[in-house]
């Protein structure tokens, strides 16, 4: 039957796609309400037969102007919006923003604060990539590794709720430090959630990552190659599948990244050609467990102290200038560009989203894949439309 | 009684369904259409007695070649043009080639309908078929194996055949 | 039991219910008629047969899906465990507006639910529910169903041609290839317990199942080393045939949205719905019989000539293929999906040619036996 | 088998019997998984019949303490939704209340409107499912009375009589003093400071 192959005779980024017969193509709109798009997305497929000879996807069903709502609010006002692009991950979403703001007013949180900060964004990661892992099993057609991570991440947002007092939308890590501090108790609950997080981890490999249908799903379809990924401007998972070892993590340290010890995951044709969706899903699994490793270290290293910057209050008022950061969301680089003309609003709000810029690249895999292809591509580029919208 | 009655269901069914396949307007209906067709010959051979006959009319005709004609006529373009002349053809062909066999057999000789009951009591056909792949002086063992040769040959030329795109003729 | 060549199986004799009705109705009745109340008893019968095993199948899935993915599934309708929940959700359906798109191909479009309903229902005249409940006791029972169940995919190419829906059409395009493909397999895998009992009527198969006091299973027999991987060849081309999961791409919900049956509401898509469930106790039913011993159980064998065997002897065997269903329920919740291609390739490339293997290897096997006991 | 270890060496074993070795393997994997859950205690709670308990921190519905509020309007200019809407009459240091109504269509739960409160007395509760059929119900009065309770407004009409008392105690001062000044020295410019 018809599949892409890898012919050496091809020149680079050509692929050999065999028909038995040409027919008319076919032009299916899979969304904006399919289950396979994750939410609101529109992908427009040319298919010949089951094969795809055009993707165009069609963005902006869940647009809500979340930057320009950033220039028409206060600077901490704004921290509710950032949980709302990518709502699976929005620890990391404010700590993306509150760094952001903190360069611009030339302070640093606290060392616990930065150690809390760290510990919620790995479990917020774990929490994300739970859900990703999950979804992309229903995208093939495995529903229950969906519910086993829906399971550990039921008791990850019970650790949330417990710390800042909501289980999705968090606001809790905030220019200067945090909310508040974390309540008794709380570290020990997580260490708790590490060490039954391990045990469960084996399940989704084995249930899922490691079952046969998974693999011949996955393995060598939707491959990006390690020039592909870069041109596009991939980041994340999706960077990292495709062999290219970069991390913000490691190589823009930030909070207590540098005092860590942790691998940074790298795909490597596990299960077929370096860059296909089995190594993106490879990655997440792998990183779980870092992250696991992560927290686990921060709560050895973790002390008593101050969690909010004594300087910084809720009024902000940034000295004139500008600042990007950006830290290693779930999804790849969440960067937010940030200028300030000294008043108690924005001059200018931009942010780099990475399922934004990850999506454009399947787009361009689609092409000479399989209709079925088309949700295993969409799902392992594991998108959230709240973020690609914004 | 039951045998008429039955007769002249499988009967209805059989030249209504063969009308409409060939009438229809839509390929694709007709094409449905013909599993009535299809059917109602499977009927007729269970009257007669052939039961493995019928229901490998109904596995391999209708199960097996009339799925892969309406697969590939899913796949095309319906040319409803096209439909037309053949209409009238087929009209004529068949209301000619029946008021021809009917004037046949009014004017050759009266009715003569067979009795079911005169071929015989419907017994265990398929063991028969398999005694006679077993005889030494049938030639039904080596008819068998001339077809999987001519399968093997049909395969063979088809994946001959068939192109190859490259990615940027999609 | 030898499997060399049985005699001649008898031409078709009356069977338990003719008998009965026979027995009812006044003497001197022609043959015709008591056929026909015969045939619409035994439809009647087969039909609430099929919507209640629909409804507790559906209830069961949900369960048992509810349960492996740690949660209850249906728990309010209903007093226990949400029971009456198929109930409900049955008469639903029933007073659901039965909508009928305008762009559909109508005739097509209202036909598919009964070519679809109606197949499954003919396919269970072959099924031997007790020594002596079998509708027909054809001599080519297993050669029957499959016929039969070759002709459901009629329905589903109408359905998905009729709703005028290109996710529709992608669904009926793959049932078409998927089901005309395995059909092969399906049907070679049957050879093997074909090829020990001889015979390839159900009813024949399940009473030469009934020695050794009700265990002399074909899972069980001499054979077993044949009888073990032949059933799971059996079972993964009945799942494909049935359109359940892994196989289950005519409908595959996160890609074709719900396939053949997207258009389809109300009492039309009870019909399909129906029919998955009668097409996977038949299925289940036809392994039960072939392979686990048809309504044989141990012990039961004791109870023979009195009132209570023939229907302990149909609970055994409808409980056992139940068993079957709740393993490929087991199997839809535990499996990622295949993709059309792999479908095929899984199809031609393995199930084919290892039935064809097991065959051989049957066959040599029986071969073993009559030199070596002499048949 | 899954080891927390990366595994050392790519797999891929795509012979034809190691397909269908690690077919059947890893699906009988699978479904012993499957099977151990199916007779575990599901995760779940009946929701409505059972509900879990929620954190002390848990953000859900507003609860004010309107004894305590000011009528300061910290807590509406700090919300980023504008959602908080509050009205009253001040009669002095008593607050005749109108309305404190916060949208829940609006509302994101975010807390900012706690903090800046120099009372501290908006909080965030712990109910948490807010079902309605009408959309108007989601725009909720968090005050417990409106108006005047009857101890303020006898606390009101203390405070206007002593205010009055004082008003003409010193009226009477004044005019006292006006008198003596007049009879002392004539017309200079009065000052003072009720």
């Amino acid at each position: 039957m018809a599949n892409s192959t890898k012919d050496p005779a091809l020149r680079a980024g050509e692929r050999l796609v065999e028909l038995d017969v040409r027919t008319q193509d076919v032009e299916i709109n899979m969304g904006p309400q399919h289950p396979a798009t994750h939410g609101v997305l529109r992908v427009l497929l040319r298919a010949d037969g089951e094969i795809l000879t055009g993707a165009q996807s069609h963005l902006g069903y869940l647009h809500r102007c979340a930057e320009k709502i950033g220039e028409k609010v206060d600077w901490l006002q704004y921290l509710p919006y950032t949980d709302r692009y990518d709502y699976l991950s929005a620890m990391n979403n404010n700590l993306a923003y509150s760094l952001a703001v903190e360069k611009l007013l030339g302070v640093e949180a606290p060392e616990r604060a930065q150690f809390i900060r760290v510990i919620l964004a790995e479990l917020n990661r774990i929490a994300s990539h739970l859900v990703a892992v999950g979804t992309y099993g229903m995208d093939i057609g495995a529903f229950t590794p969906f519910f086993y991570a829906l399971r550990e991440r039921e008791l990850l947002l019970d650790i949330f709720e417990k710390i800042c007092g909501a289980r999705l939308t968090y606001s809790y890590i905030r220019p200067g430090g945090l909310m508040n501090d974390a309540p008794a108790g709380w570290l020990e609950q997580v260490k708790a959630f590490t060490e039954l997080f391990d045990k469960k981890w084996g399940e989704y490999w084995d249930l899922l990552v490691d079952s046969k249908i998974f693999v011949e799903r996955t393995a060598n379809v939707g491959v990006v190659s390690e020039e592909l990924a870069l041109a596009w401007g991939c980041s994340g998972p999706m960077l990292r599948g495709s062999g290219v070892d970069w991390d913000l993590r490691r190589d823009a340290p930030h909070l207590v990244y540098d005092r860590l010890d942790f691998e940074v995951i790298v795909g490597r044709g596990y299960r077929g050609t370096v860059g296909d969706c089995f190594d993106r899903n490879y990655v997440r699994m792998y990183e779980m467990v870092q992250s696991n490793r992560m927290i686990r270290q921060c709560l050895e290293q973790i002390e008593d102290g101050e969690v909010q910057h004594p300087d910084v209050g809720l009024l902000l008022r940034p000295a004139p200038g500008e600042a990007y950061v950006g830290i290693e969301n779930p999804r790849g680089e969440l960067g937010h560009y940030l200028v300030s003309d000294g008043s108690k609003i924005a001059r200018r709000l931009r942010v780099r989203g990475p399922s934004f810029c990850n999506l454009a690249v399947a787009e361009h895999l689609l092409p000479g894949c399989m209709l079925a292809d088309a949700a295993a591509i969409i799902g392992s580029v594991d998108i959230v439309i709240g973020e690609t919208d914004r | 009684m039951a045998e008429t009655v039955s007769f002249f269901f499988f009967a209805a069914i059989t030249i209504g369904c063969a009308l409409l396949a060939l009438l229809h307007r839509n390929v694709v209906n007709s094409a449905f259409s013909l599993l009535g067709t299809l059917l109602g010959l499977a009927g007729f051979y269970v009257m007669l007695g052939a039961d493995f006959l019928a229901m490998t009319q109904v596995l391999i005709y209708a199960g097996g070649i009339l799925v892969l004609i309406i697969f590939g006529l899913m796949l095309t373009q319906p040319d409803t043009n096209e439909r037309r002349m053949g209409r009238i053809l087929a009209a004529v062909a068949v209301v000619g080639t029946g008021a021809l066999a009917f004037w046949e057999k009014i004017g050759v000789a009266t009715w003569n309908a067979v009795e079911v009951a005169e071929l015989g009591e419907p017994g265990g056909t398929v063991r028969e078929i398999g005694l006679e792949f077993l005889r030494r002086d049938s030639w039904l063992l080596p008819f068998e194996f001339a077809s999987i040769v001519l399968l093997a040959g049909l395969v063979g030329s088809v994946y001959i055949a068939r192109r190859r795109f490259r990615e940027e003729e999609l | 039991m030898s499997a060399a060549l049985p005699p001649a199986a008898a031409a078709p004799q009356g069977n338990g219910l003719t008998e009965l009705l026979g027995g009812l109705l006044p003497d001197g009745l022609p043959f015709w008629a008591l056929a026909l109340t015969g045939a619409v008893v035994s439809f009647a019968i087969i039909f609430a047969f099929i919507a209640v095993l629909a409804m507790f199948a559906t209830w069961l899935e949900r369960k048992v899906a509810g349960h492996i993915q740690v949660r209850y599934g249906p728990m309010r309708t209903g007093a226990w465990h949400g029971w009456a929940q198929a109930l409900a959700d049955g008469v639903k359906l029933l007073i659901k507006e039965d909508l009928v798109l305008t762009s559909a191909d109508k005739p097509l479009f209202k036909l598919a639910p009964m070519v679809v309903l109606s197949t499954a229902l003919a396919a269970f005249v072959a099924l031997p529910f007790g020594p002596n409940a079998i509708v027909a006791d054809l001599d080519l029972g297993i050669y029957f169903i499959i016929a039969i169940s070759s002709i459901t995919t009629f329905g589903v190419i109408m359905a998905g041609w009729g709703s005028n829906n290109k996710w529709s059409l992608y669904g009926a395009m793959r049932e078409a290839a998927q089901v005309a493909s395995y059909e092969i397999p399906l049907g070679l895998s049957l050879m093997m317990p074909v090829m020990y009992f001889g015979s390839l009527s159900l009813n024949h198969a399940g009473a030469m199942q009934s020695g050794w006091y009700g265990m002399h299973w074909y899972v069980f027999s001499d054979a077993f080393w044949i009888a073990i991987p032949s059933f799971a060849l059996f079972f993964t081309a009945a799942l494909a045939e049935t359109k359940r999961a892994p196989f289950d791409l005519p409908e595959s919900e996160s890609e074709l949205v719900a396939g053949f049956h997207t258009e389809y509401s109300g009492i039309r898509f009870a019909f399909f719905f129906m029919e998955e469930y009668a097409a996977m106790y038949l299925m289940s039913a036809v392994g039960t019989a072939l392979w686990f011993g048809a309504w044989n159980f141990p012990g039961l064998s004791l109870l023979e000539g009195t009132v209570l065997h023939a229907p302990l002897a149909v609970a055994a065997f409808v409980t056992k293929s139940l068993l079957l269903v709740f393993v490929m329920m087991w199997v839809r919740w535990t499996v990622p999906r295949i993709r059309i291609d792999q479908v095929m390739a899984l199809g031609y490339k393995y199930l084919t040619p290892l039935c064809l293997l097991m065959i051989l290897l049957a066959a040599s096997w029986e071969w073993v036996k009559a030199i070596a006991f002499g048949a | 088998m899954a080891t927390l270890q990366e595994p050392a060496a790519p797999a891929s074993d795509r012979s034809y019997w190691g397909n269908v070795w690690h077919a059947v393997k890893s699906t009988a994997v699978g479904m012993g998984i499957t099977f151990r859950y199916l007779w575990t205690k599901p995760f779940t709670t009946q929701y409505p019949d059972e509900r879990l308990p929620v954190d002390g921190r848990y953000r859900g519905i507003h609860y004010l303490e309107q004894d305590l509020c000011i009528y300061c309007q910290a807590c509406a200019k700090a919300c980023p939704v504008d959602c908080i809407d509050m009205g009253a009459q001040r009669h002095g240091k008593e607050l005749e209340w109108e309305f404190f109504s916060i949208d829940y269509q609006k509302c994101m739960f975010c807390e900012l409107c706690v903090y800046p409160c120099p009372k501290d007395c908006i909080h965030m509760g712990e109910q948490y499912s807010l079902v309605t059929e009408d959309k108007s119900d989601f725009l909720l009065e968090l005050t417990s009375w409106q108006g005047l309770t009857e101890e303020q407004k006898l606390r009101i009409a203390e405070a206007e009589a002593a205010k009055a008392a004082k008003k003409a105690a010193a009226a009477k001062a004044k005019a006292a003093k006006e008198a003596a000044e007049a009879a002392a020295e004539p017309a200079e410019p009065e000052e003072g400071k009720e």
